[in-house]
């Protein structure tokens, strides 16, 4: 399902931040990116859905050749992708249902299914009462949430998650972790770079560690694996 | 119909920059307005002025009635004449004596003894055939010499020509000016932007999904922004028309009626503002959607 | 000093925004410029135009050389009177013939019996005293009538007088539409910020600290968008000033020198985009200061 | 040094994030501030630097009353706290190094104190070969270091950090933990709202937990005390 062969990646201002990634991950799995910080996890992850382009190397979603994908094409590869952002990247003048439902409006669904599908994913991140607030007006974690309820809203078959619980409280945190593994019992592949520990050794999973821009461990029920 | 209830969202969820934009739209509209209505009208000045532009036919002393008669008809025969009315050398007498103020009384006297001569007053349906014309005239026969302000008609068609293309050249660069002034700030408006553009973009909406509501908004910023200026127009121009126009009073000054012209002038308004709010809003658009 | 190098880096930081910006600043300049010069042109020839009135005092038939002497003596002692010039009744024949073209031929025989009469030509040191000095020459004995243009005068001078009035406007709200095109285009650069001068706050700024780059940046901002402006002006105004009046030759068209009227006009140009670009910077960033 | 009472906060929207918080920190003191997302302990952190303002109570730092702090004195006021945003803060047209000179930069230090204190610091959170990067070119957790750098730089009399390794791995957590200890063991005081039980159990410290805009527990040298 994806697929990558040797990709690298140098940014404009010349920073290498993967320097030949191979990996092969099949329909329905669920992995972990784990690394220090700075070691290329979210480049890593920005490379599939063509936030960033590779340097180098070839990468393929569902046969897809990515990186020469059409301009035009391009939002049709991001719909069948739900990402969790680092950043959470909300639209400030949207409030938290607006920008759940855009997820929706962009694939023309009809305003009763948004309605349901939003209303229903606010509730299971635990934000139902909070749907018409602005994300300024939302703590950290309540954001981390909505960008969560955001990825998933419309059943992509790929769930990307950069770091989704950095603002999240254990509790809360475990809870997003039930919800991921439900929606990979259905068949969505789960990609989750995090730094914690607890939780990749709670729920083991395929572990990818990348340190300066390589893999450089990749196994499957793996642990965090840094020493603590 | 999703794109046009987001397009009216937009203007309210930007707030101050709506106000900033929609103020940039209202002056700058207010501005060529005024010009154009300022433009408009000194042209038709001008070209009321080059319609008082007329030929004085002499007729030779030794023509009898019915040579004139026939000179009468040969001149409204000749290309661009649009009538050739008869005027006594008595009746140029008096009218010469009238244009003379108190100087003129003077010249009473010559009544009996008038030295002047039986007169066409030639008018072209164009002023600018003025000259051709009169040259025709003169070559025929019965007219002694013809006069129409030689020199000073070819000089004041000159100005008017002068005076036009700088007006032309005005309103051109002040329309230009608000085309740039108008999509630039919209431009600023939407760069602020740019990133929330990129996030749309992320989520997976195609450029189309993203223009459409920036095109409605535009619209709605242009048509809001016209509304002060139009308001303004119509009420300041009625104004004008009324009250302005009964104190000065001399031939030339004339201005345009309040209806249509007002009207009109409202429309070009309404269309510039839409026309660039929508523009200057894809444009800008367009540079932030290749993310 | 910090102050003064974040200013200058920030012209920098903001590319596009800056470019924005400065592109509003320059057309709204050049246009404030174009207007003023065409303003202060015509204000020029209107006043060229009030310039050439003058006062015939015709003298009566009966006066004698002494009389006459004494006359021209008393009219240049009236309050007002620049200088008066006498103009013999044969001089008058000649310009009133000189004046009438062809016409005038027929009236040359009149020239052993001329009806006319000796005249005083009078001119008042400001136009606008013509009428009162022209009564005033009227009462004295030996003066048979005054003759300026009654009535046309007076409608010139109003004439003029709307069209000051109305040029005034013009040049005012030109000015004013540029003073809030430009600090409107620089507040929504500022507003794009408003985050960022937030943060500064919150890392301990005073305002003092956040509001001077912004003092330097908004005088940049005025400084370069006048560059183009100016650069026009004097280039525009040179070539205007060499090659166009030399094709106009009318006697009232007179065309401001190039120098210095091109250089104050440049100074005022540059002195407006400063102004307004310090005004609308340290203006909008005022709002975003209470955080 | 930091005393509240009876402080309510209810934000514009009607939100009441605060509802009655008392306490007292001692000059020196460390100070973790728990509990789950939306309880209210960024806001609880805000009031200290006047970000927010309380509803109601009364909040003294060094006998300064903050609420009835002028607003010209509130930069003084902020200049003596060195703040660790949960979004970081971080101006984005500024390069790293310059960020962290602005907090010297606003209290007028000398330009070469200046070079060698943020040249310093960046060394301490590891990011001096970054120093001319802009934050958009870094990556989450080089961003969060740059905040934490820029909050100490100054050495100011009170840190105060929210979620300042919820973007870190377990290991330069540990580190920026370390720097915390050792400017805290030269008599700075800190609070530190966190989401990390790891942290919060291997570094015993004053634990304040908020509930629901309450404190629920107050205990020097406490444990994180969710259930895992
Ligand atoms: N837009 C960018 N331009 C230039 N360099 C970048 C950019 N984004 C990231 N980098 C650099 O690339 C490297 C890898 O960054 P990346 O964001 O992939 O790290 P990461 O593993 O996600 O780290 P973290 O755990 O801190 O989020 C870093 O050294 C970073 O400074
Ligand atoms: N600016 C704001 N306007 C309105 N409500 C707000 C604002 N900031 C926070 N809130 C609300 O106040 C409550 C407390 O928020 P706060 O940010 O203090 O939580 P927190 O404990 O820091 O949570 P987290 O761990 O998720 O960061 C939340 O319910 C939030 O929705
Ligand atoms: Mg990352
Ligand atoms: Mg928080």
């Amino acid at each position: 399902m994806i697929l990558m062969k040797d990709v690298h990646k140098t940014y404009a201002n010349g920073v290498v931040a993967l320097s030949g990634i191979n990996v092969d991950i099949k329909q329905g799995e669920f992995v972990y990116i784990v690394g220090p910080s700075g070691a290329g996890k979210s480049t890593f992850i920005r490379l599939m859905f063509r936030e960033v382009k590779p340097s180098n190397g070839t990468i393929r979603i569902n046969d897809i050749n990515v990186n020469d994908l059409k301009e035009r094409k391009v939002p049709y590869l991001r719909r069948n992708i739900g990402v969790v952002y680092q950043d959470f990247k909300l639209l400030p003048k949207l409030s938290v249902y607006e920008n759940v439902a855009f997820a929706l409006e962009v694939i023309e669904e009809s305003p009763a299914v948004i309605r349901k599908r939003v209303m229903e994913v606010l509730d299971l991140v635990g934000l139902k009462n909070k749907a018409r607030f602005l994300p300024d007006e939302l703590s950290g974690g309540e954001q981390q949430r909505v960008s969560i309820a955001r990825a998933i809203v419309n059943h992509p078959k790929i769930v990307i998650a950069d770091e989704p619980t950095g603002n999240l409280d254990p509790e809360t945190s475990r809870e997003i972790m039930k919800i991921f593994e439900e929606i990979n019992d259905r068949g969505t592949t789960i990609l989750m770079a995090t730094h914690s520990k607890e939780i990749v050794n709670t729920f083991r999973k395929r572990v990818i560690a990348i340190e300066d821009g390589l893999i450089v461990r990749d196994e499957h029920r793996g642990d965090y694996g840094y020493e603590s | 119909m999703r794109h046009i209830r987001e397009g009216f969202k937009n203007i309210g969820r930007n707030g101050w920059m709506t106000i900033a934009s929609v103020g940039a739209v209202t002056t700058t509209l207010i501005l060529v307005g005024a010009f154009l209505a300022l433009m408009l009208n000194l042209n038709e000045m001008a070209d009321n002025i080059e319609d008082d532009v007329q030929i004085d036919a002499m007729i030779e002393q030794t023509a009898d009635e019915e040579q004139i008669q026939n000179l009468g008809n040969e001149i409204e025969k000749i290309n661009g004449v649009q009538s050739a009315v008869f005027s006594s050398k008595d009746d140029q007498l008096n009218s010469l004596i009238d244009s003379m103020g108190e100087n003129g009384q003077a010249w009473q006297m010559f009544e009996q003894d008038n030295p002047l001569n039986h007169v066409f007053v030639v008018k072209t349906a164009d002023p600018q055939d003025t000259a051709p014309v009169a040259k025709q005239i003169n070559e025929l026969q019965g007219i002694q010499s013809v006069n129409y302000g030689q020199g000073v008609v070819e000089k004041l068609f000159e100005f008017n020509s002068y005076a036009r293309t700088i007006g032309l050249v005005l309103i051109l660069g002040l329309v230009f000016t608000a085309i740039f002034l108008i999509s630039n700030t919209i431009k600023i408006t939407i760069m602020a932007r740019s990133k929330e553009i990129g996030i749309m973009k992320l989520v997976g909406a195609t450029n189309g999904f993203i223009r459409w509501p920036f095109f409605i908004e535009g619209l709605l910023l242009g048509v809001l922004g016209s509304i002060i200026p139009v308001a303004i127009i119509l009420t300041g121009y009625y104004y004008l028309v009324n009250n302005i126009s009964q104190h000065i009073n001399y031939s030339f000054i004339e201005i345009l009626p309040f209806n249509p012209f007002a009207f009109q002038l409202a429309l070009i308004i309404v269309a510039i503002g839409a026309l660039i709010g929508v523009w200057g809003s894809v444009m800008s658009v367009r540079k932030f959607l290749k993310v």
